[in-house]
């Protein structure tokens, strides 16, 4: 299992989704996500929106470890 | 001395800026930028700004910043207090404060870590306007002015 | 708001800022430089810095400064206090704040303005040093930034 | 009779320089001051050093009207 965050506006939509999930790459969550919640799936599928695992910036197709955090971050507006 | 705060508290830029100042003999600059929730123009005056950020990463990714605008220029301190939550009209959101002997050194690394607080760290806004709710979309000119840097290298 | 003020008097940073601060709801970015009475490398420290101005003529050339930012930049206000007389170490010589919606405009604002200061405006400095006293040199890094502007026309 | 203002280093060199003198332009100012103060003449032939005539930077051969303020002004050290 691997927890998942949600931030920006993809946490709006994101509110029933569970806090975790069995997969094995970043690209695999986003497509279990979009079966049960297509909204969701076409915010994560927008091309801005990035992927992180433990904090760092992956690539979708990242191997997930057991426990990982893995976090969706729409473009970020700081300052 | 390199200080980091992420707080939904205010803050005071005249302790800021004493502090940076009476670090050493040898600071002979001091350049402060402060970043205030204001009136979006062309879309009539805000109720409130909502600042949410990714607790963790987003120390980090300040503490990145910070490190690299240390080994790019000269630099005696830095001071970078990033507030999170509801924000209304006028209040502070952000401030860079930085110390140096000579003063290129302060103004181009407190505009480096401005470019890139806006592009690169994890933070994001949510207006309240007129009952409606809406998030912030990054801007190109910011992007454009993190990317400057890059191209310095 | 333009406020120009050449001054024996310390003056006191946070009070600038509030008044750049609250200007209007449009202010988005405040950016302050403080120059500093500071030891000079390699000469150790010095004793006290006396800074003469030629009256009148000083501040007729700050104010063409203050306007060529205002017509290069997208102001909303400026503020600038240069300190003549007899300085110490640590003391506070000069401040530039800049308010502006955008931070780029504040940032390039405040620096053009210090980069004009120190090339253009008519201040000389002694500096007194184990019982000697000199005059201090205008540096070529100086002219050079102050160059830079003219460049950009 | 033009008045004299003497700024930076050039004020420890005309101590003794009457504060107004009769000339047509700062060049000849330049020349009588010489003759009487030396050392003052050098520092006045120094490339870097400015004239202005109230308050205006001007060129050597400024034609000087009666009763104008003229200033010799060493590099400035602003800021």
């Amino acid at each position: 299992m691997v927890n998942l965050l949600f931030f920006g506006r993809l946490g709006d939509f994101a509110a029933d989704v569970p806090a975790s999930i069995e997969a094995s790459t970043p690209a695999q969550i986003r497509e279990l996500l979009a079966a049960d919640f297509p909204a969701l799936g076409a915010e994560l599928h927008e091309p801005q929106v990035l992927v992180s695992v433990n904090q760092m910036i992956v690539s979708w197709n990242q191997k997930l470890a057991e426990g990982s955090e893995v976090a969706f971050l729409p473009p970020v507006t700081g300052g | 001395m390199n200080s980091l705060r992420i707080q939904a508290e205010d803050f005071d830029l005249a302790a800021e800026y004493q502090s940076l100042r009476q670090l050493s003999l040898a600071v002979g600059a001091v350049v402060t930028f402060t970043g205030l929730v204001r009136d979006f123009e062309g879309q009539g005056s805000i109720d409130s700004l909502s600042l949410q950020h990714y607790p963790g990463m987003t120390e980090k990714l300040l503490q990145e910043i910070v490190d690299q605008a240390n080994s790019r220029w000269n630099l005696l301190g830095t001071s970078v207090i990033h507030r999170v939550g509801k924000l209304l009209p006028c209040d502070q959101i952000v401030f860079v404060g930085v110390a140096s002997q000579h003063r290129a050194d302060a103004f181009e690394a407190a505009q480096f870590v401005m470019d890139y607080l806006k592009t690169k760290a994890t933070f994001w806004k949510k207006v309240e306007q007129d009952g409606q709710q809406y998030w912030v979309e990054s801007k190109d000119s910011d992007q454009a002015a993190s990317q400057r840097w890059a191209n310095d290298d």
